[in-house]
């Protein structure tokens, strides 16, 4: 049982550095550039098809992986500069229509390029292999381990980032009151591209690491984006802290609901009413967490402290 | 304005005449009643999106439940409207006093989160139910029976359903500008400023959210009656993004602006679709043309003379 | 005497290590306008944000007209009169000044769950609106949306909106700042004829109003009342010279 | 060192400014006057770039201002202390302040945060707090060691003593003369005409988005009729 | 009438675009085989997504029937989409001819002179993969499906048929993307067999994560729906081994399947998958009874697809009295075939002339 256990936290932790790669984008975007970016969902599937792509052409993934990161962050450059930027001033609401569109448009285009079937990324051979510990009594594959890593190492530096440098001020601040920023001599409209680079880089970075897990297909990035948001939402928008832990908890929460729910479940009421009502309240439950939450702390865990 | 509202008005009267005439009138005006059902759903949420400020994003749900509310009692065969519809609005109504209590605590992003999740407890929670035809959905097997109005009928529903609409914008009118109005309004841009003068905000934007809720019931109950089938899918979150887009696509704040939204996406996707596979291919850029370029929404185009809508989020 | 209006006992209100209202005990009169000075940051705010109700004491109480208001929610403090101006400038950007007053109004004049009369046909709104404005000089300006109307124009209306709503007590946080000569004078002539039918607690930096209209003033310093008197008096108190005023108010 | 001529601004439709005219010499106070809504703070915004000049020029040290971006006129050597305060709500009072530092022209004895805090000691005492913490008095030194610290050329001050208690501002008019004479330039907006004349070389006052009289403190002080006019004192 | 509409509803926008393609070139490729035209009629073909959106099937539904006045609709992929298109297709009284969707409802009591399937009544693949797992002695078994209707119809079709110890019942979310929590659960319960009904993207990201766990080796895995032709590219290596079952399987040795699978390859070099092969027949159905009815006559319409008198890819085909096939069901194993491609090898007819569970409640007699 405490085998079990372990492996089950660690696979809520994987989960939840994914989405923790995803979160930290989104947060720098929305919390501190103050823009709402739906198009990040597609921005991580663009990283997934490339890395399958680049893949494919150079043999190598770990070769695919910066260039595709790289690539999207150069799409993520083209998108600010194209479309986002005249929007900063404008309601939140048509960043919301024009991402939308933009999701239309990334879902569609993958499919003219790629088709319509989902492709393959392999997983790099040197991380394909089961790991075991404690006698074999936890097995776990090699790569999601590598996912882990990754995602925390992405974590010191968004934290160094934010908190310690001075561009990580500025970013705050051009949140908090942009025209003021750029009146104290501030290229206020780079630094922003900037931040919407590194917000789309990073999505690129979850869906390159996703990829040899996931299916890669259109629309791969929707459901992903959504559970993002849950996730910034109750960390507290705008705090990379906040989405870390709130990443790690809907990660953990989610996999021992879905794996523990239903055995719980079982003990209370007879297996047909279990049956029916776990799997309902295990894909309820990340949304009840949040409801929860919200309820308590109606700023999320760690709020921001924004004016 | 007053010879705008009559044109509007003609043009939706004489629809079933025009489409009569075209080859497959009935698609027609089967399109037509879907446009204007979904801009009664539009308009409910440019009450509270528009006017009050606060962005559902699980605005669907309403629609799918006052569906479902007809789709259940049918399938256990109350078919008249007369206890059908009380019904059916009445589920909308708690349901939205019920999650309006705590969704209506948080603000902004959070406010746009917390509905979602509310809206998907009760996807899930429908896509669970077995009985009623899980993720299948459920087939209505008669149209509400209300007197001697025969909604099997498609001019009759079609003419109905535009009553509801004139009825909603009407009500929307009168609303936004009177003292009520004029809190919601007022909350939206300042709600410190509101309590210190004195108002309860709470209690006034839970009103507006289930009046918003209701009326949203209303185009359910309609669509039900239209498709004779309700499935989850009327209350997955993609759908309540689509009234979103609607509302912002035509313009928000604006009494005409959602009804205008509804039509044009939905006549954009269907002309689209009909011409090529991937029609999102086309109608994302649309989308984002318009955003760029048509600032306050597609009812800017052509009335230059309304007040662009006052900033950003305060929250 | 007379039972105080508003009564503040022992009020007490600590942000993390910093006590920003220290033990404050103060009486405001029928009638009275009493003023409040101190140094930046000594409480002034936080005080006004107490007697409102959007910050809750830690501790002490808070008295109107004899009864206990302390645990009141604001817009219920609103309805038994206490009405507040804002520092840092807080109206409805895009309403018009007269909506804007309009609001106040309403809120004063009770339930506003009316759906369907357009409320800018309402004359019991708009009418005491309108005097509202024209008291504070900005009759002309009533169509202009608030977000057009300059800084100084924004804290008349501001003062509009806190005086439509009626109210018993007044809290004036800095109604002149930002205000040009000519308007402070015309505020401070404006406050003065208010003084008899309201009771008023003015936070005010500039001293020429404040020795002009307080009957009585509060020096608060590091959260606590150091002293309590009339103009002269306070005018002569060496430990406010200190803190405070400085050489330039002999 | 700063001159502008015939410019013109609206904010959309309605104009605010018409022709204005305005000049600072290099290490002078200048000091721009007019009652409520003259369009001084425009004035400002304009020159900053955060109102678009329709018409006119915008000369700083030689350079044309107009049609530059917002950023490019702030490192021309401007520093901006808003209307307002404007302080940035979400960072720390010492992010506040450090954020945008910089000294562009290598002044030799530059403001630093230790110079900055010294000017205002109570703003030392909340480095760590998150500037809408502050009261409104400290949010405004705030504002004002924020735009010393970009160690500008012309420091521009829009209402800087507007909430501060009078032994501050007392301050603030005993800093400003020490800056002048240091030789740093300034332009000033404030209602305390008294504390101007004292410091001022030149003053301009605006009515209806016109520059109406300029001229020096003498002669100010010499025209009442000017002050009850124009200044309604 | 010398002209043929058929109305063709799919799925092709979103993730289950794929399998709307495939019918649709299945379908097209049966036409094409008669010339273009089907029964000798010049054959027009209008296709309309449903974007896997009920209200949106049925309006494009409602397009075909009342503005295109088309002949025939065939297609539709997803079962919900063919419950909220169904009523109305039988109430204008013209023909449906599913190549794809199989709902119980309309196997059973709900089953209609007008309707007509070229696939198998959704239970089916279960069942044969329960009765595969049965014969063959397997004890045990740990099952897993997506939590919505089709998912639990399929777990209750293999438990119709497989009467050993069901280990764990396991429902996801739709449209789940990773599963290692609950493959963590299923190692921990030590199955001699695992059994899953997970089609499209889902089931790319499950064999995947199945096999990248090590259970591939250590527990066999049966699926049905999972590993296809549509799928099996993404998936790889990790689909080696796995077992499934189906009406149909490309290396089939009928002379009408030899032909498609070498006319579909070369058209669009890709290998046909199921839903290619069951749209194909519904092409050739039509083909057959067009040619001894005509459209104008629905009763003999109805005769004459009853007769079925076509040579089906599959084999051996005939209507039971719901309008359901009555067909083998094969086991196949996905493997490596001569030029390295991942095909699914017949290895055997499971169940012979299977019948459906719902007929009998079909009222429909002929
Ligand atoms: N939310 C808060 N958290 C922490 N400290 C706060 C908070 N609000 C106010 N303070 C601190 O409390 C003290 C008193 O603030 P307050 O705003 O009441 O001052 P004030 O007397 O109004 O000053 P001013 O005249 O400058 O407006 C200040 O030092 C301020 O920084
Ligand atoms: N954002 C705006 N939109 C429209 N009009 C504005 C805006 N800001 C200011 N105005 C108008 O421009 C004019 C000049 O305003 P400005 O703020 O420059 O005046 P000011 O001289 O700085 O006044 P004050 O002393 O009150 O600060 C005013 O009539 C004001 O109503
Ligand atoms: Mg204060
Ligand atoms: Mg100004």
């Amino acid at each position: 049982m405490l085998e079990l256990l372990v492996s089950q936290a660690l696979n809520g932790i994987q989960l939840g550095v994914l989405l923790f790669l995803m979160a930290a984008g989104l947060t720098l975007v929305l919390g501190i550039m103050n823009v709402v970016n739906l198009a990040h969902g597609s921005l991580y599937m663009v990283g997934a098809y490339l890395a399958a792509q680049m893949t494919a052409v150079t043999g190598s993934f770990l070769l695919a992986l910066p260039m595709a990161v790289l690539a999207t962050l150069v799409l993520g450059l083209v998108l600010e500069v194209a479309t986002l930027r005249t929007l900063y001033q404008r309601d939140h609401l048509d960043q919301v229509l024009l991402t939308f569109g933009l999701i239309l448009f990334f879902n569609e285009v993958v499919r003219v390029i790629w088709g319509p079937t989902a492709l393959f990324v392999p997983v790099p051979e040197a991380l394909d292999q089961e790991l075991e510990f404690l006698d074999g009594e936890i097995i776990y594959p090699a790569y999601r381990l590598a996912i882990i890593a990754v995602g925390l190492a992405v974590a010191a530096f968004l934290f160094w980032l934010i908190a310690r440098t001075r561009v990580g001020m500025l970013i705050r601040a051009g949140a908090a009151n942009r025209d003021m920023v750029a009146a104290l001599g501030v290229d206020i409209v780079r630094l922003n591209t900037l931040v919407f680079g590194l917000g789309a880089g990073l999505a690129g970075l979850a869906g390159v690491m996703a990829a040899p897990i996931l299916a890669v297909e259109s629309g791969m990035g929707d459901g992903i984006l959504i559970l993002t948001f849950v996730v910034i939402v109750i960390g507290g928008i705008g705090s990379i802290r906040g989405a870390l832990v709130a990443a790690v908890l809907i990660g953990v929460v989610d996999t021992m609901g879905r794996s523990l729910l239903p055995m719980i479940l079982r003990e209370l009421v007879d297996r047909q009413l279990a049956s029916a009502i776990g799997p309902a309240v295990a894909s309820m439950l990340i949304y009840i967490l949040m409801a929860v939450v919200l309820t308590l702390r109606p700023q999320g865990l760690f709020p921001a402290r924004t004016g | 304005m007053r010879a705008t509202v009559l044109a509007a008005l003609a043009i939706a009267a004489v629809v079933p005449l025009v489409t009569a005439g075209l080859g497959g009138g009935e698609f027609y005006l089967g399109f037509a009643t879907r446009i204007v059902i979904f801009a009664i759903a539009a308009t409910s949420l440019n009450l509270i999106l528009g006017y009050g400020g606060l962005v559902s994003l699980g605005h669907a749900a309403f629609f799918g439940l006052a569906a479902y509310g007809v789709g259940i009692l049918a399938a256990h065969g109350v078919d008249t409207a007369a206890i059908q519809w009380p019904v059916a609005l009445a589920a909308c109504a708690v349901f939205a006093a019920v999650t309006g209590l705590v969704v209506l605590r948080t603000s902004g992003i959070y406010f746009i989160m917390i509905t979602l999740a509310f809206a998907q407890m009760l996807y899930f929670l429908f896509v669970s139910l077995r009985q009623y035809g899980g993720d299948d959905g459920l087939t209505i097997a008669t149209r509400s029976r209300l007197g001697p109005i025969d909604l099997g009928e498609p001019v009759v529903l079609y003419y109905l359903s535009v009553l509801c609409l004139v009825g909603s914008l009407w009500f929307c009118h009168r609303l936004v500008a009177s003292r009520f109005g004029m809190v919601i309004r007022g909350a939206r841009t300042n709600t410190r400023r509101m309590a210190a003068l004195g108002f309860p905000v709470f209690r006034y934007q839970l009103v507006a959210f289930v009046l918003a809720g209701v009326m949203c019931g209303v185009a359910g109950i309609l669509q039900a009656n239209l498709t004779q089938f309700v499935s989850p899918s009327y209350m997955a979150w993609a759908r309540s993004g689509e009234l979103i887009v609607m509302v912002v696509l035509g313009g928000m704040g604006t009494l005409f602006g959602p009804v205008l939204g509804a039509a044009a996406l939905l006549i954009l996707e269907e002309v689209l679709a009909d011409w090529t596979v991937h029609w999102m291919l086309y109608l994302g850029p649309i989308i984002v043309l318009i955003v760029l370029f048509a600032k306050r929404g597609l009812i800017g185009l052509f009335d230059r003379r309304s007040p662009p809508p006052a900033g950003g989020h305060h929250g | 005497m007379a039972e105080p209006l508003l009564e503040v006992r022992s009020l007490r209100k600590r942000f993390g290590g910093l006590t920003a209202t220290d033990d404050v005990s103060l009486r405001l009169h029928e009638g009275e306008l009493l003023a409040i000075i101190g140094p930046n940051g000594a409480g002034k705010t936080t005080l006004i944000a107490q007697l409102q109700g959007e910050l809750r004491p830690d501790s002490g109480a808070i008295l109107l007209s004899g009864a206990e208001i302390t645990h009141l929610s604001p817009p219920e403090r609103a309805h038994r009169g206490v009405a507040r101006s804002f520092q840092i400038t807080s109206i409805f950007p895009d309403f018009t000044a007269l909506e804007n007053v309009a609001m106040a109004v309403q809120a004063h004049a009770g339930h506003s769950f009316r759906f369907f009369r357009p409320a800018a046909s309402e004359p019991e709104l708009v009418e005491p609106a309108a005097a509202a404005l024209a008291r504070v000089g900005l009759a002309q300006r009533a169509a202009v949306p608030a977000q057009a109307l300059a800084h100084g124009e924004k804290r008349q209306l501001e003062l509009a909106m806190a005086l439509a709503a009626k109210p018993k007590v007044m809290l004036l946080d800095e109604p002149m700042a930002g205000m040009g000569r000519l308007e402070s004078e015309r505020m401070v002539a404006l406050l003065d004829s208010l003084k008899r039918d309201v009771s008023i607690l003015l936070i005010e930096h500039d001293m020429d109003a404040v020795f002009a209209l307080a009957d009585r003033i509060a020096v608060l310093v590091y959260g606590r009342i150091i002293a309590t008197g009339s103009a002269d008096q306070i005018r002569r108190d060496p430990a406010v010279r200190e803190a405070y005023l400085g050489e330039g108010h002999g | 060192m700063l001159r502008l001529s015939g410019v013109e601004a609206a904010y959309g439709s309605s104009n605010v400014l018409f022709g204005m005219e305005l000049e600072v010499g290099a290490g002078e106070v200048a000091t721009l006057l007019g009652r409520n809504g003259m369009g001084k703070t425009t004035t400002i915004r304009t020159i900053m770039g955060l109102v678009k000049a329709r018409a006119g020029s915008i000369q700083f040290e030689g350079r044309e201002l107009v049609g530059l971006a917002v950023h490019r006129v702030a490192q021309c050597g401007l520093g901006l202390v808003p209307e307002g305060r404007q302080i940035f709500p979400n960072l720390t009072v010492r992010e506040n302040l450090i954020a945008t530092a910089a000294n562009r022209f290598g002044t030799a004895n530059p403001w630093t945060y230790e110079r900055v805090v010294g000017l205002f000691p109570r703003l030392a005492e909340r480095a760590t707090n998150m500037g809408n913490q502050l009261s409104g008095g400290e949010q405004q030194m705030l504002a004002i060691g924020r735009a010393l610290m970009t160690n500008p050329k012309l420091l521009i001050l829009d209402e800087a003593t507007e909430g501060l208690a009078p032994i501050i501002r007392e301050e603030i008019w005993a800093c400003l003369s020490g800056l002048k004479a240091l030789g740093q330039a300034i332009l000033v907006i404030d209602k305390n005409i008294d504390a101007l004349t004292r410091i001022a070389d030149r003053h301009h006052i605006i009515e209806k988005g016109r520059l109406v009289w300029s001229g020096n403190s003498t002669g100010l002080v010499a025209d009442p009729q000017l002050l009850s006019r124009y200044l309604g004192v | 009438q010398q002209q043929l509409k058929v109305g063709f509803v799919a799925t092709f926008s979103g993730p289950g675009g794929a399998l709307g393609r495939d019918l649709y070139d299945g379908f097209m490729l049966g036409i094409e085989q008669s010339g273009g035209r089907l029964g000798g009629l010049t054959t027009e073909v209008i296709r309309e997504d449903d974007q896997l959106r009920p209200d949106v099937g049925l309006q494009v539904t409602q397009k075909l029937l009342q503005r295109d006045r088309v002949d025939i609709i065939t297609g539709v992929v997803f079962s919900n989409i063919m419950m909220a298109i169904y009523q109305p297709i039988i109430e204008s009284q013209t023909f449906v001819i599913s190549a794809n969707a199989g709902p119980s409802e309309i196997a059973g009591a709900r089953c209609s002179p007008f309707f007509f399937s070229t696939s198998w009544q959704n239970d089916q693949p279960h069942e044969a993969m329960g009765a595969h797992l049965q014969r063959r002695g397997v004890g045990a078994a740990y099952i897993m499906a997506p939590n919505y209707q089709a998912g639990r119809d399929a777990l209750t079709g293999f438990k119709r048929q497989f009467k050993g110890r069901i280990l764990d019942e396991v429902y996801t979310t739709v449209n789940q993307p990773d599963y290692s929590a609950e493959l963590t659960a299923l190692r921990a319960a030590r199955p001699p067999a695992t059994y899953v009904f997970y089609p499209g993207g889902m089931g790319v990201n499950f064999v995947r994560q199945y096999a990248q766990a090590g259970l591939t080796r250590r527990v066999p895995l049966y699926s049905a729906f999972t590993v296809d032709a549509t799928t099996v590219d993404a998936q790889g290596e990790a689909a080696l081994g796995t077992f499934g079952t189906a009406f149909w399987t490309y290396d089939l040795a009928t002379g009408t399947n030899e032909l498609f699978v070498r006319s579909f390859l070369q058209k669009h070099n890709r290998m046909p998958s199921t839903y290619a092969a069951q749209a194909y027949d519904s092409a050739r159905l039509l083909h057959a009874a067009l040619t001894v009815s005509n459209l104008g006559n629905k009763d003999a319409l109805r005769d004459a697809l009853r007769k079925a008198d076509f040579p089906s890819v599959r084999g051996p085909f005939r209507f039971n009295n719901n309008h359901f096939p009555i067909q083998n069901f094969y086991l196949y194993e996905t493997v490596r075939d001569a030029q390295g491609r991942f095909v699914q090898a017949n290895r055997g007819v499971v169940l012979e002339n299977h019948r459906d569970a719902y007929a009998s409640q079909c009222a429909m007699r002929w």
